[in-house]
């Protein structure tokens, strides 16, 4: 085997290697690198910016642990948003394993704010079948969360009074991972008309970019990018920000690979001619 | 714009307060006229939908009006409640409840109701006519999804005319599909390699359609790789669908000939939490080192992580999914893949049922029915004519 | 009654599911309701099977002393744990600060995530192994994948040319290929579901 | 306990990534009480959340309504007996025929009707070059991306040409999806490392 074909055929564990070195040495030695705001995650800003004091935003946080790293910050960020303005929010979680996450996220964010459940914020928890469940609170939200995350009867709660379905709320943010986004879109929106925001994992977003345009989705954050433009527009920097610069060393390393990879395809290709 | 808007509000708020103390001025508007209420449309019957003329006030005039109150009353001379507000320059209010009778806002239906329209101004107010009786009923055909029906019933007739004509003898051409050429060749080299075969359903629930297909396509493997004698082995993450896919594999076996060796512990469940099912089924496929690997049904996150150990470990692989998300990863990373509405071809193809060809063949029609109202359409838009658009507007 | 009268409720239920969907009338509404539920219920059912057929594999595995059948033993009692601590205190016993959440946080947690995480290793593999210069197909495959994975990096005058271009990649022909395999998996599911809602598709129901 | 449980993580984590090297006696211990602990925690999460209010809670209520998806689960379960366990077919056929019924009009919508609807756009904006040549590149991809999925007509001829050209404009589109992923994967990385170089050793903040 001559060197170009061994750039053809390195062993996978070298690239494992080149991988878990990029995203390394940033950690230990951080720098920022500039971020490019995109219209639709502008217009999920200012849907929250441009909701006043007391009204009601539905957010709902549907992903798990898996997808933490990617929409956390997003949840974070409209979470210390929407307090910091008196917006209250109904929180609902309906991926499997996220309830227990979004408890710990919202029971944080709460105290930093000194939001009170039940007034400021109602937190619904989970059920499974998400389809079901989005088309249910179409009709009222006490059909599938007859009581809250807590077991308290939605009816006793003082913010839930006269608040039904998604015609009570502002608009529904949903902070995404996996195929619940579609029941957001096909049922909430398509159903009931309700004005959808999404924030999806980077895997997610430029299959949502068609809603945009359809008109069945308002505004779209997309993955890390989403969550830093995000942290950037709230003037929150954080945890995003900081993550785009590893980014793009990982990227230039997985491009690097690929380069290799074609260097050694094409001249051992010419070497045989 | 937005401003004035919040302005608006926080004045209507204390409008609504100050209303009480001051309940009349002289400087009324005139009242909204020509009230009528009516029941809502294609609804469940829990609403009534009220329209008016705007008063003379509302955009012309003194343009004091600031927004309308909707009341209702179960008597024309009763007392009426406030119902709902909405801001000026709107003339239509639906008036909504609930279905069931215990909630607090269950809204009867087939009973009268009374309505008035109240014209806001910031210190006085003027009210309309009575208007009603109204009831509200539920509709029993929902005529904004008219364009559904229609899809529907299109559609439903062409595919069981396909399949009639299959039924009666008529052969039907399909191109070949590299993915399913592959099948055959992917069992032949598990048999020749003494190694099993493995067959992935994914996540999705008996329920979904992409699985059902999945199924079929487990079955037609199932029936040749006991033919073949090579072991086939199936890791569910859903109860139901392990129940299923045993019932579908014993099913291959018999159609093979050969119920007496099917094994049903080769068909079984790990957990139904997508990554321990992904790390249990990495593991099967080093350490049974799988010859051929099948993943044939809804893949998310994992169809990657499951491609690239399949191909540390070998095997020749062979995916499917209608998960457009992924469809990327298992083009990349496997060798033959199943694009969207293949997969759902595939099982038609493998059994070379006239029945599942001739379903196949309706939906090529439906295609071109599809191709050339989108050209059409898009010709049509080009002069303005939204005729086609219309056509497949749906009203929910 | 075997064959027949599941073939039967398929059609009745599958029949009145698509009749529902254009009657609004609160009656639909009601057994509409109703008939997501039970599937709901019937689910949770099922979980029974699975926990069944997982003990009754690892079990056997124990027992046969096959290779590795020590592993088995900690996926028992790893089980067995979780439902022993799920169930001694009641309905707290899944509560935050309890034991049965602390190894949800410590154990099933990271383990979750770290299997997820390794995609970061295996997109860059498979990106490798894959995109090369082969054919007209793998090389559009490879060109676009690097003009979007371009835009997170500085690249000076270009930067704005190369950020449009995905951009324009992501909204215009992508959304035109994604149209059209929606629309494919639109037509195929319907017909699926057709076929198996007059039972022509019914391997999924097995034989006797 | 805190720090116990960090730990344990922590290994739990090298444990998963040593699969990368290969496979190996660590990594099959984290596997096997990896699918046993989540089994366990999705039946008695699935219990508490979903079985209690679901049934249990309506039943005591009097809403008997209920009582049939009970006894179609109990059928499911005689599965579990060869003799009977025909009669859990009746319990397959309701949740597939419903779901099917349900799947049959959102797919002929969304997917369906909404998709063309989109799609059917003036190819000619007067004034505005790049929504022409957007809009028309959309139609084409659509229509030519249609092509290539006809299953019963060869590819051959103009028809081929387009189907090509379909098939074109898929690859773009997944090589685009794939691009667009590397971010997303590369951060659940970096909150792993994060894990372990922060949390667990402590190295950065």
């Amino acid at each position: 085997m001559n060197f170009y074909e061994r750039l053809m055929q390195l062993d996978r564990r070298w690239i494992y290697l080149g991988v878990a070195i990029a995203v390394t040495i940033p950690v230990l030695a951080p720098f920022k690198v500039p971020v490019y705001i995109t219209p639709e995650a502008k217009a999920v800003y200012e849907f929250v910016e441009n909701t006043k004091p007391g009204e009601i935003i539905f957010l709902a946080i549907d992903y798990d642990p898996n997808a933490m790293a990617e929409l956390h910050p997003m949840a974070r960020t409209i979470m210390r948003q929407s307090f910091s303005r008196g917006i209250r929010l109904i929180i609902s979680a309906l991926s499997q394993n996220g309830p227990g996450m979004a408890e710990q996220l919202i029971s944080q964010i709460s105290k930093e704010y000194n939001k009170k459940n039940g007034v400021d914020y109602v937190y619904l928890g989970y059920k499974p079948y998400p389809g079901i469940t989005i088309l249910a609170m179409g009709q009222n939200f006490r059909i599938p969360f007859p009581t809250d995350y807590y077991g308290t009867p939605l009816d006793s709660l003082p913010m839930m009074d006269g608040v039904r379905n998604y015609d009570d709320v502002k608009g529904i943010i949903s902070i995404v991972a996996g195929n619940i986004a579609e029941y957001w879109i096909n049922y909430a929106n398509g159903r009931y008309k309700a004005k959808v925001f999404f924030g999806v994992t980077g895997v997610m977003t430029a299959d949502y970019y068609p809603f945009l345009q359809s008109g069945q989705l308002f505004g779209l954050l997309g993955g890390l990018k989403g969550a830093s433009e995000y942290e950037r527009l709230a003037k929150q920097e954080g945890v995003a920000t900081e993550g785009m610069s590893i980014q793009t060393v990982a990227h230039l390393v997985v491009i690097a690979f690929i380069v290799v990879g074609n260097i050694g395809f094409f001249m051992s290709k010419k070497k045989k001619r | 714009m937005k401003k004035t808007k919040a302005v608006l509000f926080s004045i209507l708020i204390i409008l609504f307060f100050f209303n009480l103390s001051f309940p009349q001025e002289n400087l009324s508007p005139p009242p909204p006229t020509e009230v009528r209420a009516s029941d809502t449309q294609n609804d469940n019957g829990h609403s009534i939908t009220i329209t008016w003329k705007l008063s003379g006030d509302d955009g012309a005039g003194k343009k004091n009006v600031v927004a309308y109150e909707i009341l209702r009353s179960e008597l024309p001379t009763g007392e009426f409640v406030v119902r709902g507000m909405v801001p000026a320059g709107n003339n239509t209010y639906q008036d909504r409840g609930a279905k069931e009778k215990e909630d607090k806002n269950y809204f009867p239906p087939h009973k009268d109701f009374y309505y008035k329209v109240r014209a806001k101004t910031l210190n006085s107010y003027s009210e309309s006519e009575v208007a009603g009786p109204a009831q509200a009923y539920g509709e029993w055909f929902h005529l904004g999804k008219l364009p559904v029906f229609v899809g529907t019933l299109a559609f439903t007739i062409m595919v069981l005319a396909f399949i009639s004509l299959a039924r009666k003898g008529k052969e039907f051409y399909v191109r070949p599909l590299a993915g399913i050429d592959a099948v055959d060749d992917a069992i032949g080299r598990a048999t020749e390699m003494g190694r099993p075969i493995l067959y992935i359903l994914g996540l999705g629930s008996a329920a979904d359609i992409a699985t059902i297909a999945s199924f079929t396509i487990l079955n037609r493997i199932a029936k040749k790789t006991a033919e073949h004698k090579t072991k086939i082995i199936v890791p569910c993450n859903d109860p139901i669908v392990m129940s299923v896919a045993q019932e579908t594999v014993k099913a291959g076996y018999l159609d093979a000939g050969r119920p007496d060796m099917y094994k049903e512990e080769n068909i079984f469940y790990l957990t139904s939490m997508q990554f321990a099912y992904v790390a249990a089924v990495n593991g099967i496929m080093l350490r049974e080192q799988t010859a051929t690997n099948f993943y044939l049904g809804k893949f998310y996150a994992e169809s990657l992580i499951l491609a690239e150990t399949g191909s540390v470990a070998g095997s020749i692989q062979i995916s499917g999914t209608d998960e457009i998300a992924q469809i990327p990863f298992f083009v990349a990373a496997t060798d033959f893949t199943l694009i969207g509405e293949e997969l759902y071809a595939a099982s038609a193809y493998l059994g070379r049922e006239p029945l599942l060809l001739g379903a196949l063949k309706a939906q090529d029609l439906a295609k071109a029915i599809v191709m050339i109202s989108l050209a059409s359409g898009a010709v049509a838009a080009s002069f303005h004519l939204d005729f086609f658009l219309r056509l497949f507007t749906v009203q929910m | 009654m075997r064959r027949q009268l599941p073939i039967l409720i398929v059609f009745v239920s599958g029949v009145f599911m698509v009749i529902q969907y254009f009657i609004p009338h609160e009656s639909f509404e009601f057994i509409y309701e109703y008939a997501m539920d039970w599937i709901i219920i019937i689910g949770i059912f099922a979980m029974l099977l699975g926990l069944w057929s997982l003990t009754r594999a690892s079990v056997s595995k124990v027992q046969a002393k096959a290779p590795g059948w020590g592993f088995s033993v900690m996926t028992l009692v790893g089980l067995a744990t979780m439902l022993f601590l799920g169930f001694y205190k009641g309905n707290k016993s899944i509560a935050e600060g309890t034991f049965f959440m602390d190894l949800f946080w410590y154990i099933y947690t990271p383990i979750q995530a770290t299997m997820f995480s390794l995609l970061a290793f295996y997109i860059a593999s498979a990106a490798y192994r894959s995109f090369r210069v082969r054919t007209v197909l793998a090389t559009i495959l490879l060109v676009t994948a690097l003009i979007i994975m371009l835009r997170l990096i500085p690249l000076g005058p270009i930067s704005g040319v190369n950020q449009w271009l995905a951009s324009w990649i992501l909204t215009v022909p992508n959304m035109a290929a994604k149209r059209a395999i929606w629309i494919g998996v639109g037509l195929g599911a319907t017909a699926t579901a057709l076929k198996i809602i007059f039972g022509i598709e019914r391997a999924y129901m097995g034989k006797d | 306990m805190e720090r116990i449980g960090i730990w344990i993580a922590a290994l739990l984590t090298l444990g998963i990534f040593s699969f990368l090297y290969k496979d190996n006696p660590f990594y099959k211990f984290c596997e096997s009480l990896f699918v046993g602990i989540s089994a366990g925690y999705w039946f008695v999460t699935t219990f508490w959340q979903v079985f209690m209010p679901k049934l249990a809670d309506n039943l005591v209520a009097g809403r008997f309504y209920y009582m049939i998806g009970a006894i179609f689960g109990v059928l499911m379960l005689l599965r579990l007996f060869p003799k009977i366990g025909w009669l859990s077919r009746w319990s397959l056929a309701l949740v597939v025929g419903t779901t099917a019924g349900l799947y049959f009009t959102r797919y002929l919508v969304s997917n369906g009707m909404i998709q063309v609807q989109n799609t059917i756009i003036p190819l000619y904006v007067k004034g505005n070059l790049s929504q022409t040549i957007g809009n028309l590149v959309i139609v084409i991809g659509t229509f030519s991306g249609l092509i290539y999925f006809f299953f019963s007509k060869e590819h051959k001829g103009t028809f081929g040409g387009l189907a090509k050209l379909g098939i074109w404009f898929l690859m773009l589109s997944f090589g685009a999806s794939f691009g667009y992923t590397v971010m997303s994967r590369m951060s659940l990385l970096i909150g792993r490392m994060d894990y372990l170089l922060g949390t667990w050793l402590g190295l950065i903040r």
